[in-house]
């Protein structure tokens, strides 16, 4: 075990995983930095410092600064794909699927279907998201819930070093389009990575706290959101289960109904306006599949139906918060 | 470039399966057996051929809605391609993709496609791949004259040049993009090579209805780009012969236009006066090819329509490689 | 009352619309069809027609061709309704919005935000949708969970041509931008239009049947087949409420679960794969706000969660049916 | 172009009140008071004040991530600005935009745009509308040399050209995006000009750093636009005086290139070594102007520190008109 920042784990990982295989190669805007300059490539690993060395060791041919193209990045992660490669494509900002949607949804997602099975698309497309930073309206999105919605993808959102370490390993050998998302405000969350070969399976959740009174599902940068929630009520004698997706594509289904099937409440935490969202995906997956066991309503904290304010103050009103998940857990437990 | 008889047979009878594979879709699709969206390539044989002639398998293709000329030229199987227009069992993508979604990576074709545009970037990708690799392969991107104004097929063009990659930009322009003239979709007076030209890489330029031109052309363009220079764009001139889709009843054509291209700018009638005035073949044995490349489309035909539905189950596999 | 189609529907709305207000303008590819050949400008509107005549009628600067660029042709309808006018952009198929998603999710939808409420966004764009014509993964697809989710948008779907009518002109004469989804396999819907003006204000469900023992909630074309369910089980004596949602944002909460209060038991009915889907978001109202009245589990009728394929056999097991709505009702009454 | 006395002090304010309310940012940032990311517009004052004091209110401009100075110069108030970019109650957007998003439509200010490109469309689309009504109105895009490889602005351009909109695309070059060359990011050696020119579009080319040169350009282009020819570029080559946003190191700059581009590229320096040398203008009358508007700084930077934050409650209001 080495402690270490998710920024770090995503960084020796992608290093690991390009030295094991020469098919790896990574490719986004300014991921070396300083190329066509006076100052020369710097290999700082562009603004997030998340691709910092790559450059200097693999050379411009695998490691490949773009134009500013999202379209054409992704296109050319699925091209690659194609011709035999494991690309890695920067999104220096996951609401930049805004202008690659095409290539991700209508491209990458469907190759396999649509060719009949007979090809393969181990594209790793890599998202900065979330709030918290105050970067406004098209800086800050959560954009987990329309990629969940496309079948071919798979989506992953690590929300510790370990995780991020496991999941982006076993995301550049497998031979799926894999959407990873990486919360801007977790770049420098520390914790425990494992040494040597480490692979998380997708489609298998993490116990993040166990309690056994409330169900709480979430995500992402939200897992710490709930764990703070689920300690201040654990202090209270109440005892949450904090169920940490880690993937959405595939997603856990039996961990979450195994949960609510023991509780029988479920509070579900989402960085993300409510509508279509997976916060409403996992209620209707609980209020189908775990009717009979539910004594109470999902609860479902969220965002609010509106677009992310700049103002720290509006941003904070934004976002879901520890106290809301608290509050949340209360409702469901008072309900009867 | 002088040919070989064996190339020069060979190039023809590529050309001969495109036309009478879509020929007979035509009449096919009148049945109404064929389902769906089918874009027909007739009229613009020489350009997928004088480009494909020139590629061996491990060199890329990406391609169109407007795809089963490339799909052929490249090497797919007909009888596959030909069933899974008609949705069949066994076809090619197993009826999930249909006429305007074909691809056989085994063959370097990967993937016509219905989104304009899109294929552009992806063929960078795969130039990228081919540059890597370094061993002087290339990918191609075809494009119509309306995909060369979506977005993709410009930040496509700037990075294969920004990234020196070895991806070809083979522009058809067949005048339309579905009822729209090219003189008033692409604002710079209908060149469209000078704009690719001015993101800063080299192109030529060639009638695309005739094949030696886009041949000979082609080749010299590739000289250039196995070498390492970079990407590099071709306009190609040509005709469609018929509707943008099965069903168009395309009045915006003018009067006696159909006609007129069938009669003048029909490549295969070109080939064959060529090569006969030339004496390099015997019409007789372009005729034998027509016999022959007739049976096999006869054969196609009925083997597709004879072969069963996919099985519905089907509908919910092939989304993931594991899941 | 006429008798018309959805396509003549919306057309003469288009027509009376541009003639009643000058600033009413459109645009997309094709809408014309001919410019700059020698045919000329053909005026039958468009691979779909229901732009027909609207060029003759009203000319070049206000009935706009466009190349093949679909960002810019939404881009430019949110800068004409940021100048002032009221544009319609036209995408030919709803699946091109992958290829436009930025002008539509981080601009259009977020100006008014952004900008402080100060300013209005009234573009409407109008999106042709849907699967039925084996037109295969990328020209089939139900875009509409995607752009519910959007915060800053509004999402019409009419079912009938009477509807086609009411909303599209409240969609002209709104400020908000409105995306109007149009089944390709509903244009030759006929049904009467009410004559003279004719407004439906958004976010009021129509009820399609009525029958009081199970809540069928659907919208677009999946209405005539949930109908046609609702028929058959009414001979059997097996009532249904169809409520066909016609916007689903705003979306008509109350209808629904008014319903449920009174049935308990609910089908929803969505052509689109499951997951973050429009049948989840459902699910989870009706789960959080209906749980007390509800008798079983929400079932949601829904297509699998894969792309859309070509052949007739496979896009037919794709598609939702009456008979597996049928079947759901069934699986929903039975359930004790 | 002889202008009068008053422009010329006009232009020298409003390029004066860009300059110190840029400078003071950079300061205050320092605070951790502001948050989120600012992008300063320090250097190209020449470009934004060039070419909008040849606007109107009912002419249209579209803006960028790095948009302070495109909205000073289009007459967006100081004072509100500053308070937006505080985030604070009273802003100019009311604390929902921050520095990246500030709009003001009465003004003819449509709008800065995080998402690099985007806003290129856009102009057309108000471009259209100036078109529809007739009076000679035209929009502007402001675009960077990074944002002109995006595919809508492309698009943007080809789409202005098919529709003759009076639309004009207004390049300015300061050599990096974010913290990529030119040289390496834009395929066509540099030359975004001439890119634009393959469109089918008139350009120019100016010295951004140079306030008359740009000024007088814009006035032949204007004049061109403005009489219904359709839509035209220029390429203004300018230099930004700070990093990409605030906390960039700039390691990629050369030695010595910041001192450099201060000394020699200074729009405000060699506006004041103009007029002066020509005895246009007294020195002692701009240096009131920049004493004025140091006031005018002060004065706005007070005031933001001062509101109050946005009531929390305003997170969801103006989502829609109605609802
Ligand atoms: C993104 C996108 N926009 C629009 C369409 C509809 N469409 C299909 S083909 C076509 C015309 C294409 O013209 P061109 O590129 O010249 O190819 P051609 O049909 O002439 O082969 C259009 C507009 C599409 N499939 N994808
Ligand atoms: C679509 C999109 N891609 C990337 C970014 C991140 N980004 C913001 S500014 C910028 C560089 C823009 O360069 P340029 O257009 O030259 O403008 P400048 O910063 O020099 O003013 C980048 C890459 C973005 N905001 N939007
Ligand atoms: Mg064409
Ligand atoms: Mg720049």
């Amino acid at each position: 075990m080495t402690v270490m920042t998710i920024r770090d784990a995503i960084n020796r990982t992608i290093h690991a995983e390009m030295e094991r295989n020469p098919d790896v190669v990574i490719l986004g805007e300014d991921i070396v930095g300083g190329n066509g300059t006076a100052g020369g490539p710097e290999a700082i690993g562009g603004i997030w410092g998340a691709t910092g060395g790559l450059y200097a060791k693999f050379g411009p041919d695998r490691v490949i600064d773009t134009p500013i193209s999202e379209s054409a990045i992704v296109g050319a992660a699925a091209g690659l794909a194609l011709a035999g490669k494991r690309p890695i494509a920067e999104l220096m900002f996951a609401d930049f699927v805004g202008v690659s949607l095409d290539q991700l949804w209508n491209q990458m997602a469907k190759f396999r279907y649509m060719f009949g099975g007979k090809t393969n698309c181990p594209a790793v497309v890599r998202l900065v998201y979330g709030a918290g930073m105050n970067a406004a309206a098209q800086h800050s999105q959560s954009v987990y819930a329309m990629l969940t919605a496309i079948p071919g993808l798979k989506v992953v959102l690590p929300a510790t070093p370990a995780d991020a370490k496991g999941l982006l390993t076993e995301a550049l050998r497998g031979d799926d389009p894999v959407m990873f998302f990486e919360h801007k405000a977790l770049f420098g969350a520390k914790g425990e990575v494992p040494d040597g070969d480490y692979r998380i399976p997708f489609g298998q959740a993490r116990m993040a706290r166990e309690g056994g009174d409330v169900t709480i599902v979430t995500c992402g940068r939200m897992v710490s959101f709930s764990e703070r929630a689920a300690d201040k009520l654990a202090a209270e004698g109440i005892g949450c289960d904090v169920i940490d997706l880690r993937t959405t594509s595939p997603m856990d289904d039996e961990a979450i109904l195994d949960s609510v099937e023991a509780t029988g409440r479920v509070v579900i935490v989402d960085e993300s306006s409510p509508r279509c969202s997976l916060a409403a995906d996992i209620a209707a997956l609980v209020a189908s599949r775990a009717f009979t066991a539910l004594k109470a309503p999902p609860e479902m904290v969220t965002a609010p139906h509106s677009p992310i304010p700049f103002a720290r103050e509006l941003e904070k009103a934004w976002l879901p918060s520890p106290i809301g998940i608290e509050a949340a857990v209360r409702r469901t437990l008072a309900f009867r | 470039m002088q040919l070989s008889r064996d190339q020069l047979l060979r190039a023809y009878r590529q050309m001969a399966v495109i036309r009478m594979f879509e020929e007979r879709l035509h009449e096919e699709i009148k049945s109404g057996d064929i389902a769906g969206f089918t874009h027909l390539y007739c009229g613009q044989e020489a350009a997928a051929v004088g480009v494909c002639e020139h590629l061996a398998n491990d060199d890329f293709i990406v391609s169109t809605h407007r795809g089963h000329g490339h799909c052929i030229a490249k090497g797919c199987d007909v009888k596959g391609m030909m069933k899974e227009i008609y949705g069949r069992a066994g076809g090619l993508c197993n009826g999930k993709s249909g006429s305007m979604h074909i691809a056989d990576l085994s063959v370097g074709m990967l993937g016509a496609n219905g989104i304009v545009g899109a294929g552009a970037p992806q063929a960078v990708g795969a130039a990228l791949s081919a540059k890597i690799d370094g061993k002087g392969k290339v990918a191609i991107a075809f494009s119509g004259d309306g995909a060369c104004n979506q977005g993709t097929t410009f930040e496509a063009m700037n990075m294969a040049v920004v990234t020196k990659a070895p991806c070809i930009f083979v522009f058809e322009n067949n005048h339309y993009s579905e009822h729209t003239g090219v003189d008033y979709a692409v604002g710079t007076n209908r060149d469209i090579a000078s704009r690719a030209e001015a993101f800063g890489m080299r192109v030529w330029r060639a009638n695309g209805c005739d094949f030696f031109e886009t041949y000979d052309t082609m080749a010299e363009l590739l000289d250039y780009v196995r070498a390492g220079n970079g990407p590099a764009a071709i306009e190609l001139d040509t005709e469609r012969f018929y509707g943008h889709f099965e069903g168009d009843p395309q009045r915006y054509r003018g009067v006696g236009e159909l006609d007129r291209i069938r009669d003048e700018r029909d490549c295969l009638k070109a080939f064959r006066a060529r090569v006969g005035d030339a004496g390099l073949i015997d019409i007789a044995d372009l005729d034998a090819i027509d016999a022959e490349v007739a049976v096999l489309i006869e054969a196609a035909t009925a083997e597709a329509k004879a072969a069963p539905p996919p099985d519905p189950a089907t509908v919910t596999t092939d989304v993931y490689a594991a899941y």
